[in-house]
């Protein structure tokens, strides 16, 4: 989020005579929320229904389009004002529930409000949909519909708040978050992984080979992820100029650059590169640029790609060959591993004293040290509070309604299990 | 030479062919087949109407042996793909004239 | 279609020297254009791809791709000339046929015409291929093209020019119709019933089920439909403004809430909640929310998708499962239905005084009371004018060519019988 | 490319302090570099991987990916230098290599340089992607990549450079090359021919019939090519304008009529027209398009559509039944017959003497005999050049590594010989 | 025991399962298959070119019985698959040595 | 009557069903299956781990045929199916019992 805009929007959206809606700015964020819709449907529904077993493409869909639906309502409702109207440091208030306020003609920096309320419930969409990689193939529907709806509220709107409001706490030490490193991807990576803890591995991991039932389904979703990514860190400059496009340009550069890392590595350990490596390693490239884009130049972008692909690469052996946890489909080696170092690396490339590997400079006052400092403490305190209210939301879930499917519908496959439905049907 | 057909449940193959294996088969043919049978199909939902699917997913075994590994394959099968539950499977077993493999021209127990 | 626009528009485009090409409201066009061919191609095309068994699954997207097509080219031809040049209040002249005078620097409001041309021409495609679903896996190719084609010239045109055109009797009743409740949806879906009926069931219907083929494939379009909506509803305020911004985020909680609805009967009613029904009752919420898009706001489009929801639930039961109707793909029950309530309650909730309910407002002069009248007369003469003309254009074209494939090739599929085709070929 | 913006971009970007950031126009070129990916990733993909069989479609996938990775860092290092900064009429120079001095603020024509570049960079993307339909089916993943990379280096960019550049000769003799009919499409078509014939033909063709693996595949991505292709063209304008509009409703009209004609063909030929021949005419239509998209008029696009379907349908027999040419997936035939067809049909429908036909007339000074002169000179220096550095190139990386993988891989698959991975796993 | 294979046409599966229960037949066994004989295949068009199609999709049924159903069965099957057309399919029978339920371990007649 | 199943490599599909068809065998009935012998499977790698995937896509042949005619089908198969590789596949051979063509009513020899 370009820190003057949303600071500007935070004090008075649609009070101020002066401010003006731009159409130039207004096209293109209009443009990038329908993008980010489209990375999570169906971009990232494919993406991850791909990976999955047959038996349960559908329910892994379903999460997706469940999650974005129940997000878009308790959104009207009061979760929009939790996340940006002005209240405290931690939480913002309820001044804005039921979109009280919020006009055609109500305007937000240079675009109108309502624009602004679309494009980021893309992200409060996103975010939890991002979390179902974790618990893919053996939660309960009614479960993981109401743990991502309290999740929502309790994870989602708070640390959004912190980051993206005018009164948010790390938004006013100088966080440079600038599409959602901290807010969507560290706090979904982390949530995925105490979600794998909590409810255990799949039955039959990890000695039954669980191999992807489509990677043209999931190589058709990463594609899509990386266009519709354009809009997620493009539209965050809130506006369609400079800024903007080297947010896209540094967001391609480094997707292209993870995507060749991992699929070096593969080619050196295993003789052959393979297509998942390859689009695993665009993903790692996509969310660790995520929080730098708007704050680096082309140079640092490559290295962040680079780095991204071999970190992103060795957490997920060590997570899962090594650690043996089961977070089904890697969310938080690829997007909490990428989201930690990508917010951590903002802070280094965004120095403009880096040569070609120069940024767009500090904002005033701070030096890479000071800067570094906010972007640990950032890190740290998303991390953990994530970490914490995932663990007790999901224990209070599990206690009221259990988790996990049952065995047997786990092995026949939650979509006749949850959705009496069949993904497939070929013969006739 | 003896040919044994096993209809299984399909998350039960795994098991199965590592059942055989302990006995020293050395090959078979897997087809993906639907069951029609004791055991209830499920219910499918399209657009507020309710359908009873009676086909259910199995996968079928084709294993040809000697006629003194029957007795022991069978056991290996049953004990391998028991649940317990209805639709656990069947298992035919029927002789074979010839048995020809196609790389060496062998034939007989060899063949296999 | 925003009305002080489109009255400009009508009256003069190009003409006047005061009227100059904004580019953002331009991009903003060019964009919703590409969003609403999106919508079709592969939008539609998949989301009712998916629907039909395997072996009819080409013939259904050929169907969308070739009246894509065929309406393109009548489009140059005269269709554009007849929907929007000056002519009566029932149809347009015949001034711009082959798009004479529509130069690059023709102005339209405030977008060059061609991109309204454009635009427009990406509604007149979407709404013959919407018929499709009403008589998928039985028709004939050639009888399906020249029905569509004469339905396109004589069904969409004029009520296209009805109702959006300067000099259309409803357009100058004050009709409410952001973005085709009337023109789009209630032809389409009147269209399809009475094409059910002309042509009859499918072999084995209702006994033989008759199960998609490929759930993933439906979600997919759908996912599609929602991310393109964007464009068709958005698009409509030819303007990248509030009033476009506001469409596109009543939209959207109209498609959750619609979705919400299904999902929420189908649970109660049959302890799961399916996808097809979670999507089914989003394109509901959407569809019915097309014509009130521009004119109301959060609080309405939550209480039109989930009225929505429920309306279109029921009325998809009770077509097919009660009155035995073969409406393939359920179009009635879902455009033709949700287009009726939506331009309903677009008088209803365009009203400034529901609190937080509250739309826009009425145009000066109007009250509710005659605003729904103005509403129920357009949704009765745009009813009864296509289902009479639409029967006799089915009649003419079976006596010509008739309209079924032979009983053979039903079983064996459209597929291989119009096409020499097979969709999938997995095997090598 | 719009030839007065081009030159100035060239001269001088971000230099003269006159030049502004226009918010629509950047709104626009940011929205059509997301569609021209998209044209790639995944509709490129999609196209050619379901055309191949099963076994194989992973390889293509992941060539179009490895393409698109390899060209972005490329890009990043020289490759956008070679083809836009200052240097001779032949090539670039190393000015902007690494993107020296291209920073957010810098400024080409209305435009960030950086969303210039970026737009221009999912040319050079799509470009050798295209390439691909060539040798599909047998070519070793290292050789691909290796001589992708250098042909990208060897032939785009100096190609590129000849015809968009300030001081490129083609550029300067004044070809009419809007959105890339040499650049784009004749290089494609004449690499993928050369690829053809120096790999040679794939096991058992022409006996075995080698037919496409999944017609839902293919369909959807020719959809996505269409609705991409309006970033394509449309944003070769620069501008959201009204050169882009028309632009996009030429590039509509051709597509159409391209997939009209091909239709017709085979309806005529062989009693059923076959989905697979309607978008193949559709690409046919809209390669063919693209040099004149912004030349031309709504006339000529009916002309230039039909004659497109006509003539590749039936180079592609020739080609393919005649001569028995392995191009596996007939780029020459659609795209470099439609390059050389489309590029001198600009020099004619651009004319502003042709009635309903006209378009927007030529450069001052030009007439339509010296216009074709430039345009014939255009496509045989493009044709030449290309088709000599091909061969040359393959010879040599053939030398190196061998270009093809051996007849065990290709008979069990590319899939898992190259990239140990399988399709379709639908089995549980 | 008996067993008795029938490749029949697709659409005629619903017809011929319910022939068979109706005979008391409970169960049997479904597959995919693809069927060459005197039925010409159909044309498939590829970019201009005309390719004939010889292997079309049939349904195999596996159907294990007592032998004293084996003629009641034959009769079912070929009233309930028969077109008349060229393509309705065969039917095959053979002799099953053994026969097992996996869930309860019954053997013959009580298995199927 | 006879039946033979043939499981040979699946590119080898056309050669077989020529060779046969050059023998005079009018129909046969084909299905994709997945083998496991002494061939080695492939490895499959996932986002770095590596699995060995031992099915191998196979294609089954049935074929019934008169009892002379199994010697020449036999070697027509064995003929056209040999790579000399592992993995070439297996013929197997039994009895019939009956066969039916349900167009007509034939049986045996006539029925096939
Ligand atoms: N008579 C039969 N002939 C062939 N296959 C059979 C027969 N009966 C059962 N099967 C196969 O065995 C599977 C399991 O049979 P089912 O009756 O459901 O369970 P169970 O054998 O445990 O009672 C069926 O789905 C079907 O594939
Ligand atoms: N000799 C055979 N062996 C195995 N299957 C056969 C044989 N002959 C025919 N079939 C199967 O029966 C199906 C129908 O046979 P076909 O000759 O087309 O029709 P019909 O039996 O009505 O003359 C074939 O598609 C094939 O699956
Ligand atoms: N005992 C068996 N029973 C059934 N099918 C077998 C048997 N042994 C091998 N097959 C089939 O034959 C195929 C080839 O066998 P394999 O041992 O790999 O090669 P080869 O026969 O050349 O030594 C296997 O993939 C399997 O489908």
């Amino acid at each position: 989020m370009k820190r003057l805009i949303v600071a500007a929007l935070a004090a008075a959206p649609g009070v101020a005579g002066a401010q003006e809606i731009d159409g130039g700015n207004t096209a293109w964020i209009l443009t990038s929320s329908a993008l980010v819709l489209f990375m999570t449907l169906p971009g990232l529904a494919l993406f991850y229904g791909g990976l999955v077993r047959a038996k349960n493409v559908l329910s892994v869909l379903m999460q997706c389009f469940a999650i974005c639906c129940a997000t878009t309502v308790l959104w009207v409702l009061f979760l929009y004002s939790l996340a940006f109207a002005e209240g405290g440091p931690l939480i913002g208030g309820l001044g804005k529930a039921f979109f009280a306020g919020v006009e055609e003609g109500t305007v937000s920096g240079s675009i109108p409000e309502t624009a602004f309320a679309m494009f980021q419930l893309t992200f409060a969409i996103i975010t939890p949909a991002l979390v179902v990689g974790g618990f893919a193939e053996r939660m309960k529907f009614s479960a993981m519909l109401t743990f991502s709806a309290l999740w929502s509220i309790l994870v989602y709107a708070p640390v959004c708040h912190w980051v993206w409001a005018g009164d948010g706490w790390l938004f006013n030490l100088g966080l440079l978050d600038f599409a959602g490193g901290t807010v969507v991807h560290i706090t979904a990576g982390v949530a995925a992984l105490v979600a794998a803890l909590v409810l255990g591995k799949r039955q039959g991991f990890p000695t039954t080979p669980m191999l992807p039932h489509n990677m043209t389904m999931t190589v058709t979703g990463a594609a899509m992820l990386w266009v519709g990514w354009f809009g997620f860190n493009g539209g965050s400059a809130l506006a369609a100029d400079g800024n903007a496009a080297m947010a896209i340009l540094v967001t391609h550069i480094s997707a292209a650059a993870g995507a060749t890392a991992w699929a070096i590595i593969e080619w050196l350990r295993y003789g052959k590169p393979s297509a998942l490596g390859t689009v695993t390693g665009m993903v790692a490239g996509l969310g660790t640029i995520t929080p730098a884009s708007g704050f680096v130049g082309p140079g640092g972008a490559l290295v962040i790609g680079l780095l991204a692909g071999v970190l992103c690469f060795n957490a997920t052996n060590f997570l899962k060959r090594k650690l043996g946890v089961d977070d089904s489909l890697d969310v938080f080696p690829v997007h909490g591993v990428g989201g930690i170092l990508g917010t951590l690396l903002a802070g280094v490339f965004a120095s403009s004293a880096l040569g070609a590997f120069s940024g767009q400079g500090y904002a005033e006052g701070m030096t890479m040290t000071s800067q570094m400092g906010v972007q640990v403490l950032g890190v740290l305190a998303t991390l953990s509070y994530t970490a914490v209210v995932t663990w007790v939301l999901l224990k209070l879930v599990g206690a009221v309604m259990g988790l996990r499917v049952t065995a047997e519908e786990e092995s026949s496959g939650l979509d006749t299990a949850q959705h009496n439905e069949r993904g497939y049907d070929l013969s006739i | 030479m003896k040919m044994l057909i096993a209809v299984i449940k399909p998350f039960k193959l795994d098991a199965v062919r590592e059942a055989l294996a302990d006995i020293g088969v050395q090959g078979m043919t897997v087809t993906e087949v639907r069951g029609f049978g004791r055991q209830k199909g499920h219910t499918e939902l399209y657009r507020g109407a309710e359908y009873t699917v009676d086909l259910l997913p199995k996968i079928k075994l084709e294993v040809a042996l000697a006629p003194d590994m029957v007795e022991r394959a069978l056991d290996a099968i049953q004990k391998s793909a028991k649940t317990g539950q209805i639709g656990d499977g069947k298992i035919f077993v029927y002789d074979l004239d010839q048995t020809v493999r196609i790389r060496t021209g062998e034939a007989g127990v060899d063949a296999v």
